[in-house]
């Protein structure tokens, strides 16, 4: 950018992952995002995972409190945020100890020695100042600087305080980011403008300190290299940079617009999931209403009545939510009523980890209820997809009047990835009509070909009637304990479920069609099975990739895709969920590939299993 | 709304056969509440009737207007997701004790404080009928029940202080056998604009038979009994030849003519919260009547106020704004 | 009896299956109780089936009103109450309407004609009277009597109203059968004069109409032929009768007297379960306490508190309390503390036919909470094993530290049969011992054998120390967000309940040891599968039944039995729970009985479909 | 009971690690609780501190007592659970306005109903701290928070009076920052033989600062608190010059020396009801203290009782007994 740097070497690159690391109060995930947004604009492909601390705001320097933000930005098409990052920035010493075992070998350190006084050291149960080792510059390209000093000094004409100024410092390790990515600063700026629009001393300083950290990698020649990341070939198209809630979020609005129904929101916060909720209260304007329950049963049933009374009802929750949402969701398959249940999943059980990852509410989501309860299960796979899988399940619903679980997770829900923006005319349309027509109405007489039963609002003029839990007879859903009555019923309730499997595409297998192995999976997993399938090709392993959405019922030609592999290997961030699944279902001895540690998969774990597979 | 048309109390009977035992105190209130319906001048098709599990909760099922059977405790939810989605509907729980103050508890006093304009039946027979006759909350200590065989140890809640604690609007107490007093309050339920709460002492002839008789009987009733009426005096009696009236915190027998005028609407409440408790030791009657009816905005209303406005600011969104919102860029 | 009865002919039968039914308000429950006892002390092997309606009590004559009880008494090893009646006993129309289709054909028919006037009849929907149907007196031996007449004469000296001398009808009723079936009266005497002893008048009514009705069947010869049902040839021991939900009662009780702990009950009330409450409120004496709680949460929440606190924490529910049950059950099995949990299965889904059995919760009690939270399942499967199997549930929870469900249903828990009471030295002994010790405690530190952690009560002093539903460092119990660390702890508790499987006796398989078909049940169909096996063997079919009482962990010995047989089958009453397990964890193709219908299989039908398989 | 030994804060200090925000108000509490249950003669193991999810209720792990950290809203029931099992226990459960007022509501008003002898510690900082933010049962309206961009429309609890309308036998407020008088409600609540409900009004630094800085306000504090304090007069301002006087519903500004005398143990508490709702225009100053405090059974007392009463008059059960009762037959 500037011209005077003849000396410093560009490498061409075809992906870089960064981690951001420092305390909660450091600003990282801000960092993390606007770095993000830039190199969106700037073309790469791109995919982020945030991993916040369980505490709101630990104390300075400790250990828990230690917040990261991982981008992965790359001039190819990628599904994950990367394995072990190529860069790490680390704002302390709290922040060296829990990320340098994954920095990889070689890799770019850049550490703010402005925080490594001894008493920061002993917060970190640091007993030496790791920067005094040599080995760590042996090991890494350790670049330690004091950002603390360099922030005072950029920001000092602003007349801040020390202890405001020193807040700008994230934004200086920023620029300098971006001078070494060969980035522009116009689109932070422009942020920062914004955002400070009522502050001008603050934005002031921060534009300095953005603008000085460029300044000083540029002048000080920090690094040995600069490198260029190269816009990515993907499909043309407009694209913005989603995360996961947030997709999730748009696409229940894009649904209920295409079903031309009002959107009914009944939540209780819970981590994950509650970015979902705060999303759709912005969305006020779009023709929906949220309502912040008292608790997780009052939130679903809430929404079932508002489903009732001609809205699309929905909920959402992570795993103890929906644990308490059972009852009520049984409720809702007996009065067959549409309705959406989206499951963030984090680690359990129980309390568990709120703010780690997980895939283990699959069996919950498919038998946690009291007797036989059947409804359609989905599941996302990664913060783009949730816009589309979101539809789906609006989609679903409303065809099929019945409640549907979406299954989300952490990991998806709190990343982000560039988001290819559909055209209307591309979308499914799904409009939905009330039953307002006396003649021969009968609450439970059902459509030939979707078996649904008919949607009466309340308010339509003699078409008054009586729905509820207890058993009802067949077409006329009054209460019934008829024997043969009631296994009708049971046996009505799953084939309309089963009949939506008719609806779906045909499954499309990645990679190899048949022959050796066929990794299946579903939900978060995506990234890291298509990232180890892509590497198997590579080494010419023969690797089928299927990855499920419609997770129940399940795909009508899988059965026929599993015949055509040797092995079958499931995936899961679970102990074997799906897996139980399929084995009952197909009878095939799928291998599970179980992972419970709160955190994704890698796709080098998963290449290992691969191999082990085809050893 | 439709122009009302003029109803007959059959208009609202359905046709399922009604499943009480014989001689349930549920009938005489199905029948007030079918009469009332039908004299509200709402179109029929606007009612929703909301009920949890119980057998006070079998409700819906015996009026002709939409209904909605939902599951133990949680009508009040549920209604409250009605009541959002369509603020038009006129919504009206049925609840019993244990229904709605045990495992509902929590979504009951939910929807008082937030003032959704609900009307809520709460049918007091002070036992869980439905599963033969376990004590309830309201339950008086001592009773040997099935699920209590050497006597309930439990205290009881007070319905009346439940409510009011939790804010509610309009607080009321009828009782079963009292056709007349009970079509007034159901009126007034009808004509508040709020979250209405109307207990009903409810006899059950089963498992709990008399449990009010000591103030419902037609013997005691006069003397056990004060009507309390917005802007009247607290008498009662045959003749109405006994008053009461407020002494600082407490409640004194006195001349008709020197009893106290009952204020349903007062800034705190603090009347209503003390005459409902001033009985215990039988010396005072037992009040029945409006305890207490404030205007406070509703929260349905302020919901789609609040979309109005934002939708007015940010302009009405669709599938277009919707997916060009946020920063994009182009690959071509 | 009476001396005058020589031309009476007196036949022998093996068994007998009566039915009494009228309406809620005809006491047919005492009726039959009555004849099971009287039975049960004549040495009879018996079962009994009592079928209440859905209210508590519908108006007089309805068809929804009709209250059943039948009884299966026999000279011979019985399992079932048996599937159609040789005796109806219709007090009203209603009661002949609802149960005539089920009686055998030529089945012998005793129809109070008293309450057949137009208007009973119209309350049962007759538009004529069936007694004037001739067919009737030709298919079945119908003896057709106006019962209200003879008591109203019968009793006439009490001077009771008209009201409550009619109420005496039953009893009447009673005396007949006793007569028919060579029965004394005086266990039935004895109960009237203690439960009317304060009301002599009422007590003399009874006792006269009693006596009448062995009169009247006498003198009048109302029956062709009197029976004799010998006594069965039971081990030896001491028996007595008992219900499915007391005898589970009574082994809570006799398990918490094993482990030496107080026993603490912390329910809400929910039909079919709420008699395992009111059952042990009255075993005050026994060390037992119970919370009657506002919800179900409260209840095991309750429970969990007393077991933490000291007592052997348990709750009582049905299908939909589990569901509210299930966020709490994935704490206690976070805080590794004992806790039993009964669930009395019923017809769902939803609020679903209360009063109806069905065994559609397996799945819900294996899977219905967040994430992963194993824990045991067990299941009783006649009313005289379920004292056993309290028994069991209480040993495996105190010796691995752990909660337990334990699965019955309507069927068992209103079932009854006799049951021979255990000498006390044959009982198992577990006395459970707190740890107090302070050197070197860690409460998560664990057993080598069992890996349950230390039972340490609040009040000890020196072991002060915090539990919780986050995830827990190993031994410490500390909270952790450690990767590694989860990963441990979540097969730690997986493996700790598969240990389980190694305290269980051996399986041992009924009727075929390996062939053809193997009979593969668990709970309440227990009767009918067993009935259905012994009649194969008297058709020279080959079959094999197993029980299982432990559903998970399953037993190890399963596995190889599964191979033994050529054929697997699976009955249940839900559409294929047991089976979806079994196919994935041993994939063998096992085939699915279904039955939803809110009844239990009859032997006759499990007959047919075992003849399908051999076919 | 051990004899006590003499205890220093130190020794209810656990040595895990505290993990609220810097500032957060939660560490005056901690603190003083630390402090109060040193001071209070009681063997420590004898303390169980049960919590259910919030930042509030992490509070356990910083006490060296028995501790558990149950789930969202249900300590209250397994509180209760562990009090019933063993009421020698000294049971304290910490809470916070989303756990104990939103989810949790209804355990908490049958906790109260029941009157266990159990101690429970609201912390109201009227917003969910842990969830990041989202407005609760106790934020004021028109705030907005994450979960209301454009300002919440919920009517909030008044949790003194939703207390009292369950029949707490103890009702209390203090304040996060006023130690001295936080220590002595923790004394007083320790003190009373049943259940006991304090409201700690807190500081969440991050999402709510200063929710309560308009009465807790160093500056402000003496003229917009008045300290309710049995036996004495309503009195308040740095010199105790101002008096509140009840007339009627009414609560009137007057000389200290006119001030009412307050009672918390009258009948029906309708005074501590009126009291806490007549400052909502901020010309009266907003009570803290002892709301209420009456003697009434304690369920676990009763339960026991009826233990005893029932084992004496059927005698000890054992097993033998057990296996012997009912009609039995021999087959030999
Ligand atoms: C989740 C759940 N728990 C328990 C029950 C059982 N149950 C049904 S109604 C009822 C109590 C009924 O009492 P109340 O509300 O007073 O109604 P009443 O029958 O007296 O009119 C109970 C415990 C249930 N249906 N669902
Ligand atoms: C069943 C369940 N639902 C929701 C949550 C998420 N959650 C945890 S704490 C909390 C609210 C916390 O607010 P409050 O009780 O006021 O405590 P504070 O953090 O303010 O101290 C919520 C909604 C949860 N943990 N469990
Ligand atoms: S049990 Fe009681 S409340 Fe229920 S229907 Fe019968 S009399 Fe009415
Ligand atoms: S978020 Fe608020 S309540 Fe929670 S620890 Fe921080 S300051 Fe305290
Ligand atoms: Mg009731
Ligand atoms: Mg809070």
């Amino acid at each position: 950018m500037a011209p005077n740097q003849p000396e410093i070497p560009l490498q061409h690159l075809d992906e870089v992952v960064i981690r951001f690391a420092g305390d909660s109060g450091d600003g990282m995930q801000l960092t993390g995002n606007q770095f993000t947004e830039t190199s969106a604009l700037f073309g790469n492909d791109l995919a982020t995972f945030p991993d916040y601390p369980a505490e709101i705001r630990a104390p300075v320097g400790t250990l828990f409190g230690v917040s990261g933000f991982q981008v992965r930005f790359a001039a190819k098409d990628i599904h994950t945020p990367g394995d072990r990052p190529d860069v790490l920035v680390a704002m302390n010493p709290a922040a060296l100890k829990v990320n340098l075992g994954e920095l990889k070998e070689g890799g770019l350190l850049i550490v703010n020695r402005g925080n490594f006084s001894p008493r920061d050291l002993a917060k970190a149960h640091y007993d030496h100042n790791p920067l005094d080792d040599e080995k760590l510059a042996e090991n890494y390209q350790l670049v330690a600087i004091d950002l603390n000093e360099a922030t005072l000094k950029a920001v000092e004409s602003t007349g801040l305080s020390n202890k405001d100024a020193l807040r700008c410092k994230n934004l200086l390790a920023l620029g300098m980011l971006y001078y070494a990515y060969g980035r522009p600063l116009a689109h932070t700026e422009d942020w920062l403008k914004k955002k400070f629009a009522s502050k001008p001393q603050i934005l002031e300083a921060n534009l300095l300190a953005l603008r000085a950290g460029a300044a000083i990698a540029e002048n000080s020649e920090l690094f040995k290299v600069v490198y260029q990341v190269n816009p990515a070939p993907l499909p043309t198209g407009t694209y913005r940079n989603i995360g996961g809630n947030q997709g999730l979020a748009m696409g229940l609005v894009a649904g209920c617009q295409l079903a031309k129904l009002p959107l009914f929101y009944g939540s209780y916060p819970i981590t994950p999931a509650s970015d979902v909720l705060h999303a759709l209260a912005r969305y006020k304007n779009y023709g929906v209403t949220t309502f912040q329950a008292e608790d997780e049963i009052a939130a679903i049933c809430s929404a079932i009545g508002a489903s009732y009374a001609g809205s699309l009802g929905m909920t959402g929750t992570s795993g103890p939510g929906l644990a308490l949402k059972a009852e009520a969701l049984g409720l809702a398959v007996m009065v067959e009523l549409p309705l959406i249940v989206v499951d963030v999943q984090r680690a359990g059980p129980s309390t568990g980890m709120p703010t780690k990852t997980e895939q283990a509410d699959l069996l919950q989501a498919l038998f946690g209820r009291n007797s036989e309860a059947p409804l359609p299960v989905l599941a996302t796979s990664t913060p783009a997809d949730c816009f589309a899988t979101a539809l789906e399940a609006v989609r679903i619903a409303t065809t099929y009047m019945t409640p549907v679980v979406l299954l989300s997770d952490g990991y998806i829900g709190n990343g982000s990835e560039p988001f290819r923006v559909p055209a209307i005319e591309t979308l499914p349309s799904f409009p939905v009509r009330f039953h307002t027509e006396r003649e021969g109405f009968l609450p439970y007489q059902r459509d030939d070909q979707s078996l649904a039963r008919p949607w009466v609002i309340p308010g339509t003029p003699g078409l008054e009637h009586r729905i509820g839990g207890l058993e009802k007879e067949d077409g006329t859903g009054n209460v019934s304990y008829d024997p043969a009555n009631h296994e009708r019923m049971v046996m009505l309730r799953e084939e309309k479920v089963a009949r939506i499997a008719e609806s779906y595409p045909p499954l499309e297998v990645y990679g190899e069609q048949q022959g050796e192995v066929l990794v299946l999976g579903w939900g978060s997993t995506y990234g890291a099975i298509r990232g180890a399938v892509n590497r198997c090709q590579d080494a010419n392993l023969s690797v089928g990739m299927l990855h499920l959405r419609h997770i129940w019922p399940l795909p009508k030609d899988l059965g026929d895709i599993l015949q055509r592999f040797k092995k079958i290997m499931i995936p899961e961030l679970n102990r074997n969920q799906l897996c139980r699944l399929i084995r009952s279902e197909y009878l095939v001895d799928a291998v599970s590939i179980p992972l419970v540690q709160g955190r994704p998969f890698t796709s080098t774990e998963l290449l290992g299993h691969i191999q082990d597979l085809h050893a | 709304m439709n122009p009302a048309t003029s109803y007959k109390k059959k208009d609202f009977v359905s046709n399922q056969e009604v499943r009480w035992c014989p001689g349930c105190g549920d009938y005489a209130i199905l029948n007030a509440v079918q009469q009332c319906f039908a004299s509200f001048g709402v179109p029929k098709e606007q009612f929703v009737v909301i009920s949890g599990i119980g057998c006070s909760s079998r409700f819906p099922y015996y009026m002709d207007t939409y209904g909605f059977h939902t599951i133990h405790g949680r009508a009040p939810a549920l209604a409250s997701g009605v009541k959002i989605a369509n603020p038009d509907l006129h919504v009206w729980v049925i609840t019993g004790d244990g229904d709605a103050m045990s495992i509902g508890g929590n979504h009951l006093i939910h929807a008082m404080r937030r003032n959704l304009n609900i009307k809520i039946l709460l049918f007091n027979n002070r036992i869980y009928g439905l599963t033969k006759g376990q004590y309830s909350p309201t339950t008086v200590p001592g009773k040997k029940t099935s699920s209590s065989p050497f006597g309930s140890l439990d205290a009881p809640f007070n319905p009346i202080t439940v409510a009011l604690g939790a804010g509610a609007s309009f607080v009321a107490r009828t009782v079963d056998t009292q056709i007349k007093h009970m079509k007034g309050i159901l009126q007034a339920a009808h004509e508040h604009k709020g979250f209405a709460f109307v207990e009903i002492l409810q006899n059950c002839v089963i498992f709990n038979d008399g449990a009010h008789a000591q103030i419902t009987d037609k013997e005691v009733r006069d003397a056990r009994q004060v009507d309390l009426r917005p802007g009247q005096p607290l008498v009662y009696g045959k003749e109405l030849e006994m008053g009461l009236r407020f002494d600082g915190e407490q409640l004194l027998p006195c001349k008709p003519e020197e009893a106290s005028i009952w204020q349903a609407n007062s800034p705190t409440g603090a009347r209503a919260f003390q005459i409902c408790q001033n009985t215990e030791d039988g010396s005072i009657p037992v009040p029945i009547g409006l305890f207490r009816q404030v205007e406070r905005p509703c929260l349905e209303d302020a919901i789609h106020q609040q979309v109005k406005e934002v939708t007015q600011n940010l302009g009405q969104g669709d599938l277009e704004s919707l997916l060009r919102s946020g920063e994009t860029w182009d690959v071509s």
